[in-house]
């Protein structure tokens, strides 16, 4: 029972940042987590990577980085996109930003795919900066309902990791708590509404039914 | 006005999420670190950021020096252990090499200290931010001359703490340097480890001259490691790079550099079993032995885990001590058994096992810059298995 | 009246290690006589020098000095002696640290612990034994060897020695000095100051290698050597505008026949930290 | 004048010597290199090389009367040779440790 979540994007995008919020918002909600990170040595233009493996308390997670068919796999830049397609699975639920991923060639079979005006509507909120906090909410909210859900369904992937019942939930209050706690002072409010726009978003996509 | 900064204290007992590098300098700290000297190189250097936010601010506290160079930083700390302070330094691939010269004095002099090599993938500049396992041999054989230095070698940032603790201990316990292995994988993923409360864990302090300590419960014996006289204490405390005698003065005769050097060897071997075990998973009924050590036996873990659900009988050996090298153990592991080693290296691992059990085994050499992933070490057990 | 030989022994034997000794270097180094102005002035500042003080030496023949004398003392790897004694140092503040090594230790393969002690201001005495060659190896060229001398790595004049005096006042130490080792009489309050002081403190002991260097370059024995010192030293005139302190005022002067023929001698700097 | 102006043993040279015959001057010949800087730095013209040599095959400082414990030369031996003692110091139930 694990959910992996492949988040790609470029240098200057905060992917590491939304990475390491939602490894300490499971952590805090006493899950095992590990986030693997790769870097290039530029810190801007880059390809950057985050992957997420969230497990419940008691179990080893081996290998850090997501190999194969994410649970979710978050594009914010087409050479994220580009660079990770190949990796989609049966299981894997595709979060694209609609302004920066023009070209979604979907090819393999997949879960679910959605492009989602991440961008755009931190240009509403002020900044585009915000754009992975937003990602960062809309998460949120398919872990928060659906986790167990998008987890359940990985069991048939990972069949050894069958009759655990722990459940892999994440509250957003734990996700509220982890960015007023690692965000800089002055920008703890903005990204406080990006969270919360992002989750909105998500609640009014009834993306269950797609499931 | 000037703000009371408030005292930390050396254990920040409880629960955290952070990285293996994190991990690494509070397992220092925790056993008692007070000199920590080094130079930016990646991807160790968030050990000593970890360290001047720590070690200056603690209850007592200990000193923080950013040198000019690596050769600079082995140097000063070698000087600072001779103050009898636990003193350490971290580096990387090109820095680990600057610093072998400084290796070689501290193993001559008998210097406890504890250096971090955080691996990158060489060789020269590499790839700075990708992981290797190429300076195993370095470990044992980078500097000049004979000799043998305890090496250790975590898979996890639990480990990366707990195994830092175990480094300063063999450190002080059998007055040697001790290297701790980690690589750039384990230096930034993040995942929980937890600080025990402050005097949870056994701290080992050095011995004066002629005064036994303990350690694991074992009396370590004065005829192997000889009680250290520091200085500003009572006796003339010297020591020098040149062959020397138990006094520290030069002497350049075969029996005393024999007698010496051969003690400094013993003093490990004798030992050795205190250090700490390679761990064993589902080695009971396996028929394909898996050798690894570091972020590449997390990849060989998984890799077990999923062979194992379709029935293919495979086990882990993952080492922990890398050097003095555990033969014996390994052989009687891998009696009648296939064998595959996997590492992010050329033969380096590879050939440490071969000569262990003495013949030739399967290997996965994956030096790449990234860990060879679970599908390449599956794809490899299926080719043994047929 | 009869004497009693075991008590013969040198007046400061009690700060010598006996049994190392008689010491390793040449007839008429002046490695000898600094090491004894050090052990004087070390004795002058009234600290104890086992439990207080440190002698850190790096390789060559002014290496092996730290062996000889009862301070707690290191003899560490070629050029790290800076390094080593900043470890010591700050592991322990208490005591009061020397390092006492060669041009060549120093200022070749050690040159940049120098001028990063200098610029660190971590408090150091550093007492380097210029004889513009490396000894112990057979006299190769060292970076204070002089133009137009001759030494067994001189190919053609590709030597321009540093002033260590200008290099120590340009990367900052507090406390420059230089004296030649025929300065017996003085050195000892010089080395007492240059502890007491606050600060990294530099002395240039301009020395002889009458065996080698000497032989082949004007001061052939060591009493020559000795009275070239003191004829060619001209003590400083310390003036308002800090003229002194210019590189040509500060600079030796000397020539392959007769020896040196400036030595500009006089503490150059004195500041606390 | 006292009875015994110079005392040898197998290593060492003693000469009682000062205007007062109060200061014993130590020549320590194991450790002599040879390297006459004594001999040049004396103000009073007090030394002169030996003409036989040392074990280890030296000429060593020898002292001719004129010697006024002053004390240069023991500053500039580079070998520790020289050395000089009060006589109460030195003689047989001498004060001195």
């Amino acid at each position: 029972m694990r959910i992996k979540v492949k988040i790609a994007g470029v240098g200057g995008q905060g992917v590491q940042l939304i990475g390491k919020l939602l490894a300490e918002s499971a952590f805090r909600a006493n899950l095992n987590v590990v986030q693997g990170v790769k870097y290039e040595p530029s810190t801007s233009g880059g390809l950057t990577v985050a992957d997420v493996t969230i497990v419940p308390e008691d179990e080893i997670i081996g290998f850090p980085y997501i190999e194969t068919n994410p649970s979710i796999l978050l594009v914010l830049a087409q050479r994220g996109w580009d660079e990770y397609k190949h990796i989609v699975g049966e299981n894997t639920i595709i979060l694209a930003d609609e302004s920066n991923v023009k070209s979604l060639d979907l090819e393999i079979k997949h879960k679910a795919h959605y492009t989602i005006p991440f961008g755009k509507t931190a240009i509403e909120l002020g900044t585009e900066k915000v754009m992975n906090v937003v990602a960062l909410g809309f998460m949120a909210e398919l872990l928060d309902f659906k986790g167990n859900y998008i987890s359940d369904n990985l069991e048939e992937m990972h069949p050894h990791d069958s009759g655990d019942s722990t459940l892999l939930e994440v509250a957003p209050e734990k996700f509220e708590e982890s960015i007023i706690d690692l965000s800089l002072q002055k920008f703890r409010e903005v990204n406080i509404n990006a969270f919360k726009r992002g989750y909105d978003m998500s609640m009014s996509l009834d993306i269950k039914d797609h499931l | 006005m000037k703000v009371q900064m408030k005292k930390q204290s050396r254990a920040l007992s409880g629960r955290h999420l952070d990285s293996g590098n994190i991990a690494v300098a509070e397992g220092a700290i925790y056993s008692g670190l007070h000199g920590y000297y080094g130079y930016p190189i990646a991807p160790s250097t968030s050990v000593m950021e970890r360290i001047v936010k720590r070690l200056p601010n603690l209850e007592d506290p200990g000193y923080f020096l950013q040198c000019e160079d690596e050769i600079a930083s082995i140097t000063s700390t070698i000087g600072c252990s001779w103050t009898r302070k636990k003193a350490m330094t971290a580096t990387s691939g090109p820095g680990f090499s600057l610093m072998q010269e400084g290796i070689g004095l501290a193993v001559m002099t008998e210097t406890p200290l504890v250096l971090v090599n955080v691996m990158r993938g060489g060789p020269s500049t590499g790839l700075p931010t990708f992981p290797g396992q190429q300076e195993l041999m370095q470990a044992h054989f980078g500097s000049h001359g004979d000799y043998i230095i305890p090496t250790f070698a975590p898979w996890s940032v639990q480990e990366c703490f707990d195994l830092m603790v175990e480094a300063f201990n063999t450190a002080e316990a059998l007055r040697t340097p001790v290297f701790l292995l980690s690589d750039q994988v384990l230096s930034s993923l993040k995942e929980k480890f937890v600080i025990p409360e402050e005097g949870a864990l056994e701290i080992v302090n050095r011995a004066h001259p002629g005064e036994t300590i303990t350690w694991k419960g074992e009396e370590i014996s004065e005829e192997y490691v000889l009680g250290m006289n520091c200085f500003g204490e009572e006796r003339k405390a010297f020591s020098t790079g040149l062959s020397h005698d138990e006094s520290g003065h030069v002497d350049l005769s075969a029996g005393t550099f024999s007698r010496m050097t051969s003690r400094m060897f013993s003093k490990i071997e004798k030992y050795q079993h205190l250090l700490p075990k390679a761990v064993h998973h589902r080695l009971d009924d396996a028929e394909i032995v898996i050798v690894s050590f570091g972020s590449t036996a997390r990849s060989a873990y998984e890799a077990v885990e999923i062979a194992r659900e379709s029935g293919k009988k495979v086990g882990l050996f993952r080492l922990r001590t890398l050097w003095p090298f555990p033969t014996k153990e390994l052989e009687e592991v891998t009696k009648d058994r296939e064998v595959i080693v996997v590492e992010m290296a050329r033969d380096q691992l590879t050939w440490p096992v071969e000569r262990a059990i003495l013949r030739r085994v399967y290997y996965i050499a994956y030096p790449q810059g990234v860990i060879p992933p679970p599908s390449v070490i599956l794809g490899k057990i299926a080719e043994v298995g047929e | 009246m009869e004497i009693d030989f075991s008590k013969l022994h040198h007046n400061l034997e009690d700060k010598l290690t006996s049994k190392m000794l008689p010491h390793i270097w040449c007839s008429g180094c002046s490695l000898g006589t600094n090491l004894q102005s050090l052990v004087r002035g070390a004795t002058l500042t009234g600290l104890d020098m086992d439990k207080e003080m440190v002698m850190i030496s790096g390789i060559g023949c002014t290496g092996r000095a730290s062996g000889y004398v009862e301070f707690d003392g290191f003899h560490t790897t070629h050029g790290r002696a800076i390094p080593f004694a900043t470890g010591v140092k700050t592991g322990n503040p208490n005591l009061e640290v020397i390092v006492f090594s060669g041009d060549g230790d120093l200022f070749s393969i050690g040159g940049n612990h120098f001028i990063h002690a200098a610029r660190r201001k971590i408090d150091l005495t550093i007492i380097c034994t210029n004889n513009s060659v490396y000894g112990l190896t057979g006299g190769q060229a060292s970076p204070t060897s002089f133009e137009k001398t001759t030494t067994t790595t001189t190919v053609v004049e590709n030597l321009r020695p540093f002033n260590l005096v200008d290099l120590a006042l340009g990367a900052g130490a507090d406390f420059v000095a230089r004296y030649t080792s025929a300065h017996f009489k003085i050195l000892p309050r010089i080395i007492k100051t240059a502890i007491e002081t606050d600060g990294v403190a530099f002395i240039d002991l301009i020395s002889g290698c009458p065996a080698i260097y000497g032989k082949k370059n004007g001061y052939p024995t060591p009493e020559y050597m000795v009275k070239n010192f003191l004829e060619a030293s001209v003590e400083i005139e310390v003036k308002e505008d800090g003229s002194h302190l210019l590189p040509e005022n500060t600079m030796m002067h000397f020539d392959r026949t007769k020896g040196y023929t400036k030595i500009p001698v006089g503490i150059f700097r004195r500041q606390d930290k | 004048m006292t009875e015994l102006p110079v005392s040898h043993n197998k290593r060492f040279d003693a000469y009682v010597v000062g205007k007062r015959s109060n200061r014993v001057f130590v020549v320590d010949r194991d450790r002599c290199k040879g390297c006459r800087i004594c001999v040049s730095v004396c103000p009073y013209e007090a030394l002169a090389m030996s003409t036989d040599k040392t074990d280890r095959g030296y000429f060593y400082p020898v002292e001719n009367g004129k010697c006024t414990a002053c004390k240069q030369c023991l500053y500039a031996c580079p070998d520790f040779v020289l050395s000089v003692h009060k006589v109460e110091e030195v003689v047989v139930g001498g004060d001195k440790q």
